[in-house]
């Protein structure tokens, strides 16, 4: 197994972690906001070492060219959609008084 | 291994999804649980060798089937649609048991029948494979579909027509609310997002329509994206419902069904077999109508109004 | 058969027993129609399963047929959800059990 | 010159449809014009062909089967074809009226009507199991809109349940196919006959279940009847005529094909197709029941079809024996004269909603005075469906009889009769409420009927002698149909 190659398996490895936090965070935490957060900062996170991991196994330029257009556009969409949900949860009046 | 692994962790989450689409008691989410489904689904394509229908399912199964489903739960809502009404009460055991019964016998009988029958050699399918140079594409999936078993599509574009004429049909008078609204127009992200992910769709539709001749892609993932631009366009009040359908709008949704049949009778005036597509130019000139079509139905569909016009 | 076609083979036979299950057994009309995508869904897992059980390359004609298949159900799904949009304006729940006892006693028209 | 003409059954409509999409009158009218005139005259072409030439086969594409998909003509296939081409014109005459090609009413309308009117010549021309099932999908697509245009509750309930079944329906058929294909190697209906003979019995039976489970629900066969009525019934009445004459009867085609032509004869499809023949009897006696107690017109007429179709399953265990030939032509000749009846029936039957504004049979009274020519138009329909000489019922009827009495399947004999007094029963029950003279202080019956145009009159006119027609047209008929299925059932 080459260097590249343990170098690639650890990104995934440590990308799936930020995934599993992530996700364990959405179901864990008590109300919209810090779900969102638990949820994008982690995924987008996860998203990059994947799509890191899987661009250095792959060895070619143009895949980690596509890849990394592919974490950018998750990103945006992340960032957006997170943006969309939070104001939607304010407006109807989700947000608990600052204790 | 790990593949295995992975196919066992990806039956499991389908299968478990399924369930949930069936038995949670709120209609609302068994709808999400059915678009995660789809999104499964997807995966499992890509895990069967089958990257193209990984590329429809998501961008046709699961997305706009999705976005068709959460549009018509708030237009549902938006017309007073009862909200409790959408819980499901549990259903009696005497409901439940025949046909969780007859359910697990069809299981039964078709798992038992699938290993009965044996794979025979010499099926269409390699038939396909041997000749594929002679459609003049060198992915097989494009190869069938514009080729092999172009009569097929060309009817699957009469239902998609089908489909628009049927829901126009059953509409009753033009509703200025027919579509979402503008509910998010006033945030500046959007816009931003918006003026960058159109652009991206169209880009992405057109490169997966030239690629569908040699790789995964083609009309139909192509038309799925570029109408996934025109539903984030009505959702985000960039386009709005209008009172009829334009005359641009009607050559659209017929162009695929029409140019397809055109080139198809034209190749037969020529003295060739009827729909016998000369060459791979003809495939993708084809394919070009069949995307505006695609494109165009589907979001006419999700719009749910007799025409689009831009937002003043 | 190797052991991943096989598992994906009982999924789609179990998918296709849940979504018919659901669909007998449920009385809401959008419910009905998620599980004959389900049921759909179930199809088209069987249908590349068996064409990619071989260790060949995979068969494109199910895949064509799928894809095909796939098109018709957002189409179909579409129309359905059209419909069930109308029957809604006319002022009836989306259960279809009103439609088995409407029919005892209708005498609209 | 035959190729060209079952392409054109096919695509005129088809790309008709299309320009009635389009904006403008002209394009309205040229689509609708252009789509179905001509059909008949293709019809002439195709008939004289497969009479001098036999049956053929068309490959699109130039790929031949099991590649490719083909299209296949036989007397069968011509007989629907010149049903679609009749019925489906002289109901679209009738629509003329209620749907004018410009109103708004009529850009609903005929862009369906028209693909409708493809999908049916494509499904009875395909001889692919697949592009069967795009083609049933199709029909469902554009008959169930038609029969929701009108709007009212009753008719979209009985859409949505239609459709919903018919999605099922489809989702059955489609699972056999894929089984079929795996099988098989092969989607075409004609080729796979010897691939199916070496599988496993059992198997193929159960995969054979499947599609008939699935066909048996598109075709409204008793017990899976239970969407027909009200669908029908609710449906404006072009679309009633079509639906019962037509589009329920492209289930029982398949039927007819898969069973006839695609299954080996072995002794498990002998005692299934006695299985569908008992579901054949059923749907006869029950269909013949409701019908009697039915208080609206169009559903007695609704539940006759039921009824009705019952007949054409009933042939089919005569299929390995000596009677097969005269059973053969007593089916399809019942396919024809049912079709042409059922439809003038519709037709009368909308004439006279239209013209009382209630068509309760309670409210048909002094018919005879106030809409003569519909009342005529059912009668002489009716004739041919009670199967009273000299109408095609009564030969269909007859060979029928004949059929089960040479092959020697008494229990046939009795379900026959038994129909046919149900369906006179029924009958005359619609004849007796509307001669009905029961209201002497009404000063003049025909004061509150409304004018219906003559041209609709003359439409389901023309259908009822059509159907009595049929019966004096019985030898070149009957002799251009043959002995049908070639080879598939052969005997003992």
């Amino acid at each position: 197994m080459s260097l590249s190659e343990v170098m690639a398996s650890l990104l995934l490895l440590s990308g799936c972690l930020f995934y599993v936090a992530g996700t364990v965070g959405l179901l864990r935490f008590p109300d919209v906001f810090s779900r969102l957060h638990a949820l994008t900062k982690a995924d987008n996170l996860g998203l990059f070492l994947i799509c890191t991991g899987l661009a250095l196994h792959s060895g070619s330029l143009r895949i980690a060219g596509l890849l990394l257009i592919v974490w950018i556009l998750g990103l945006l969409a992340a960032t957006v959609s997170c943006h969309l949900i939070a104001r939607r949860a304010v407006r109807s009046g989700q947000m608990e008084p600052p204790a | 291994m790990i593949g295995l692994a992975m196919d066992c962790v990806l039956a499991l989450g389908i299968v478990f999804l399924a369930v949930q689409t069936v038995r949670s008691r709120s209609l609302f989410q068994a709808m999400l649980m059915f678009i995660v489904f789809g999104l499964l689904m997807s995966l499992s394509w890509a895990r069967l060798h089958a990257p193209d229908l990984a590329l429809a399912e998501a961008a046709i199964g699961a997305g706009i089937t999705g976005a068709l489903l959460l549009v018509t739960w708030r237009r549902l809502q938006a017309e007073g649609h009862d909200p409790v009404e959408s819980e499901q009460s549990a259903p009696s055991m005497w409901l439940t048991l025949p046909t969780a019964g007859a359910a697990s016998l069809l299981v039964v009988i078709i798992g038992w029948v699938a290993l009965q029958l044996p794979a025979v050699p010499g099926t269409a399918g390699e038939l396909a494979w041997q000749r594929l140079e002679e459609v003049g594409v060198s992915n097989p999936v494009t190869g069938v579909l514009l080729g092999f078993r172009a009569y097929d599509t060309l009817l699957e574009m009469a239902v998609l027509l089908a489909a628009w004429l049927g829901a126009r049909a059953v509409a009753t008078e033009f509703r200025p609310g027919a579509l979402p609204g503008p509910a998010h127009a006033e945030v500046p992200l959007v816009g931003a997002l918006l003026s960058l992910v159109v652009p991206i769709s169209i880009l992405v539709a057109v490169y997966l329509l030239q690629a569908g001749g040699s790789a995964p892609g083609g009309a139909f993932q192509g038309g799925a994206v570029l109408a996934a631009g025109g539903v984030l366009l009505c959702l985000t009040g960039r386009l709005e419902a209008a009172a009829d359908t334009s005359g641009l709008e009607r050559l659209g949704l017929i162009l695929g069904l029409s140019v397809f049949s055109l080139v198809g009778l034209l190749v037969m005036a020529g003295g060739g077999p009827m729909l016998a597509l000369p060459g791979a130019w003809a495939i993708y000139l084809v394919e070009t109508a069949l995307l505006v079509s695609i494109a165009l139905t589907l979001v006419l569909l999700f719009a749910a109004a007799p025409g689009l016009r831009r937002a003043s | 058969m190797n052991p991943s076609a096989l598992i994906y083979l009982l999924t789609a036979a179990i998918v296709f027993g849940i979504g018919l299950h659901g669909l007998l057994q449920s009385r809401q009309i959008l419910r009905q129609l998620l599980c004959i995508n389900l049921m759909g869904g179930g199809i088209f897992l069987l249908l590349i399963t068996l064409g990619g059980g071989a260790d060949g390359p995979p068969d494109p004609v199910p895949q064509a047929m799928v894809l095909t298949g796939i098109v018709i159900a957002v189409s179909a799904t579409a129309f359905a959800l059209a419909l069930l949009l109308r029957w809604h304006e006319l002022g009836d729940s989306t259960e279809l059990d009103a439609v088995a006892n409407a029919d005892a006693n209708t005498h609209d028209e | 010159m035959t190729n060209e003409a079952l392409i054109g059954l096919i695509f005129l409509p088809l790309l008709g449809a299309c320009a009635t999409v389009l904006p403008g009158r002209f394009a309205t009218y040229l689509g609708i014009l252009s789509g179905l005139a001509p059909l008949p005259l293709l019809l002439v072409a195709v008939t004289l062909s497969v009479a001098q030439n036999g049956p053929g086969f068309l490959e699109l594409g130039g790929w031949a089967a099991p590649l490719g998909i083909r299209l296949f003509v036989d007397p069968l296939a011509v007989l629907m074809l010149w049903m679609v081409a009749i019925i489906g014109g002289l109901a679209a005459i009738h629509a003329w009226c209620d749907f004018p090609p410009a109103s708004p009413s009529g850009q609903r309308f005929w862009p369906l009507w028209l693909l409708l009117t493809s999908a049916m010549n494509a499904l009875f021309l395909s001889a692919d199991l697949f592009n069967l099932y795009v083609c049933l999908e199709l029909i469902t697509l554009t008959a169930i809109p038609l029969i929701a245009l009108t709007g009212s509750k009753t008719a979209v309930r009985a859409a949505m349940r239609y459709l919903l079944l018919a999605l099922l329906a489809s989702l059955l058929y489609l699972l056999g196919v894929a089984l079929l294909y795996n099988a098989t190697g092969t989607l075409d209906l004609y080729l796979m006959r010897d691939a199916l003979a070496a599988a496993p019995p059992a198997a193929v039976v159960a995969t054979l279940a499947l599609i008939s489970l699935g066909l048996l629900l598109k075709g409204a066969v008793f017990p899976l009847h239970v969407w027909l009525p009200k669908a029908h019934a609710s449906a404006p009445g072009p679309v009633s005529a079509v639906l019962s004459a037509l589009v329920v009867k492209t289930a029982i085609y398949l039927l007819y094909r898969v069973w006839l032509w695609s299954v080996p004869a072995t002794v498990a499809a002998e005692q299934a197709l006695t299985l569908l023949a008992i579901l054949g009897a059923g749907a006869l006696l029950y269909g013949g029941v409701l019908a009697l107690l039915q208080q609206r017109l169009k559903l007695v007429i609704a539940y006759s079809t039921v009824a009705q179709l019952g007949y054409l399953l009933l042939i089919l265990p005569m299929a390995s024996s000596g009677a097969w030939p005269v059973a053969w032509q007593g089916g399809t000749y019942q396919l024809l004269s049912h079709g042409l009846a059922k439809a003038a029936m519709f037709l009368a039957a909308a004439n006279i909603l239209h013209a009382l504004g209630s068509d309760r049979l309670s409210d048909l009274q002094r018919l005879d005075q106030r809409q003569p020519l519909s009342l005529f138009a059912l009668a002489v329909a009716g004739v041919s469906i009670m199967g009273l000489p000299p109408s095609g019922g009564f030969l269909a009827k007859w060979l029928l009889l004949d059929a089960a009495f040479r092959s020697g399947q008494w229990w046939l004999l009795a379900v026959l009769v038994a129909g046919s007094l149900l369906a006179a029963a029924y009958v005359f029950r619609i004849l007796a409420a509307s001669l009905r003279r029961d209201d002497p202080t009404e000063a003049d019956p025909v004061a509150d009927t409304k004018a219906i145009p003559n041209v609709q009159t003359a439409c389901a006119v023309l259908l009822a002698l059509l159907a009595l027609a049929a019966g004096f047209a019985a030898a070149p008929m009957i002799e251009f149909i043959g002995p049908g299925a070639p080879g598939a059932w052969s005997r003992p």
